[in-house]
């Protein structure tokens, strides 16, 4: 099981705080697959991901237990 | 230096810190919410030089959460460097600020760079922008500190050369879909908390504190409660363009655009390639019988439904579209 | 509304918040740093209106960290609540501001509470004064807003009547020692953090978003990078005097003392009983050829070396001592 | 083991981050008074005092394991 936390819009677009993937494993890009076809999130390829508080890049391996971090950039300033 | 008597009991500070201070020179690009509330903190901490740049002027929009300002700047319309640097002025003399209208991706920009710049705060509202600095910060290993927020939603990076991973490393791509404060809001206290996070790294990097520097991402959402400090090692690349082995800086070399549509804003802004003679120009209307009034900085008017702003460095603002065809050909007709 | 646009596409606030935020009331308790800074954000959100209290005038070391004050006002020597009232009235005409330069330990304070308060804002220096807000906060029911730094380091917590611990559950008596900005300084960053979450809280409960209220403790040092969020449940005291089953509200019933030195001030308060009659003073003092300034609200004069203020609501300052039998023969010697 | 951690002028006034107490358990109560005579902490009885991010009351009971946060008040403002 992988806990998939959302922030900022991403939350709101999703409708909850977070979800979860019943995965033993998967690398970063494979979720940002996921994340964009199942879920519709036209923007998963430019979030950041953090697992386990630090930041991945996309071949970097999820396993059952992380905790991954969906971390939207923004430009507001 | 009485006056910074509460800062130099502060010992990471201290004496030595406060009149290092005084020798440093920070450069805010962009005088927006937090471009505002860190000039603010800066020129009250004692920074002996600011420059702060930017491209637009103070809107009645703006006063919600951009401290600086007050609605006597929202009436006169003035450029926000401008007003920016009356109210710093009147907040701490000692501070030397320069204010230049302009925007970031016209020349004289570049050509601040061939002076010392010890610090880079960002107070802009656009990924290209921040690109443009990072490769800039890059080439001449100056620090930066880069801030966003919307919503109750902000995030804080200190970019340091050869040491962090760069802005590019983080935020490969230009994201096709962001959220600005034109889309989705914004309040005043977060801005205020990404520009306490990038003063603070600030005074540290001015003051030489380097073992205290954040090394992490910070990332808030005030109205959800949420805080985290994310880890950032794994990101830095070494085939980055902007900030590894074989660097290529790309933003520096883009080709500048014409017309561009102002993110968010529902604005098209046009480079008239010279500068406009402001005040003629303004004498002249009026005496034709057109509707227009301004400062030496900038002319305001209303063209065919749509208010138009020229300004005196060359650039010229269509309010209330998106539509550059529609902007060039109002361009076209009165002014080229 | 339009100047709010920025902050009603802030979904959690809206049109409907904004309209609510229009009648709602905020009492700022102290106009040095966190009152500024909470001040200038209430305001700018359009909050409709606000009173000030603050019992001091601007001084030059207040500069570096209250955002209000400009050096006019350090050199016009204006009272705080003046001087804020000045500022955000310019910043934002439709907030109806009313300014108070009086000490919370005088009867008219606690008279304020005859009327609707819906928030009130810790923007204080010192404890007696904290606990003083929270028995009127568990008698009137009115939420308050603690906050605190010193250094770099700061605290916040939201106290809801009935609901959460109140201060006195957390501190339950006045510490013996503790650390002011005037012993280990401050930097303004973590001035704007502690505000930017006491203006968050604030908005949520005014425009009634209670379930997103922090129901934790915040603490962090921005320059050793630590933030944290702690949960406070336990310490909820049914036995306390100020909000358990048997309330006998403690500091509502303390004796006000004549004289008190003011927290980490090197100064030492004195209450005449009456007003002073501030002009006819400076008028009679300046043509027996006593060196005197001020304005219609204080007077500042040098006597025997020391710096002395007296206030039109009857109160004297004697700067540069601790000694209160020192400050009472010179207010004896010349005023009483 | 008892880790505690020190904040600002905790931090200062002992010279370290944090302190190693090799207790199997303690109270809170004790562990304040351990402060004011083993360490010289005058003011150890106005502490706030967290075990594991969660406030504690003198009674409370600290095990071997838990982190305990000694988190001075400030009246600064």
């Amino acid at each position: 099981m992988i806990r998939v936390l959302l922030f900022a819009y991403i939350k709101e677009r999703l409708g909850t705080e977070e979800v979860v993937l019943h995965e033993q494993q998967m690398t970063v890009r494979q979720l940002r697959e996921r994340l964009q076809h199942e879920y519709d999130l036209q923007t998963a390829s430019s979030l950041m991901i953090a697992i386990n508080e630090e930041f991945a890049t996309n071949d970097d391996i999820i396993h059952a237990g992380d905790v991954v971090a969906l971390i939207p950039p923004v430009s507001g300033g | 230096m009485e006056r910074y008597s509460r800062q130099i009991l502060f010992s990471p500070i201290g004496e030595k810190g406060q009149r290092t201070l005084q020798y440093k020179h920070a450069l805010i690009v962009g005088a927006g919410a937090l471009g505002s509330a860190n000039a603010d903190m800066l020129t009250r901490a004692g920074v002996g030089r600011l420059t702060i740049v930017d491209r637009d002027y103070v809107d009645w929009t703006n006063l919600q959460r951009q401290t600086l300002y007050s609605e006597e700047d929202a009436e006169k319309g003035w450029p926000k460097a401008v007003a920016a640097k009356r109210r710093l002025t009147a907040v701490n003399r000692d501070v030397h600020v320069e204010a230049l209208v302009m925007d970031v991706q016209d020349e004289s920009f570049t050509s601040l760079f061939e002076q010392q710049i010890d610090i880079m705060i960002d107070g802009t509202d656009n990924f290209e922008t921040r690109f443009l600095l990072n490769d800039l910060s890059q080439k001449y290993r100056i620090p930066w500190i880069y801030g966003a927020c919307v919503g109750s939603y902000g995030l804080s990076f200190t970019i340091i050369p050869e040491e962090t991973p760069c802005f590019r490393c983080f935020v490969n791509h230009l994201p096709s879909y962001h959220l600005t404060c034109d889309n989705v809001g914004i309040i005043s206290s977060v801005v205020q908390m990404v520009a306490a996070y990038q003063t603070t790294e600030a005074l540290k990097i001015l003051v030489g504190d380097v073992a205290k520097i954040r090394r992490s991402l910070v990332m808030f959402d005030v109205w959800q409660n949420e805080h985290r400090f994310l880890r950032v090692d794994k990101l830095k690349n070494e085939h980055c363009p902007s900030c590894g082995r074989d660097r290529t800086y790309p933003a520096l070399h883009r080709e500048k655009a014409k017309m561009s549509v102002l993110c968010g804003r529902d604005t098209v802004q046009i480079r008239h390639g010279h500068p406009f003679r402001i005040t003629e120009m303004m004498e002249h209307m009026k005496t034709s019988g057109q509707q227009v009034h301004g400062n030496e900085y900038l002319l305001m008017t209303q063209l065919e439904g749509h208010r138009v702003v020229l300004f005196a460095d060359g650039r010229m603002l269509v309010h209330g579209t998106k539509d550059v065809t529609f902007a060039r050909s109002l361009y076209q007709k009165y002014f080229s």
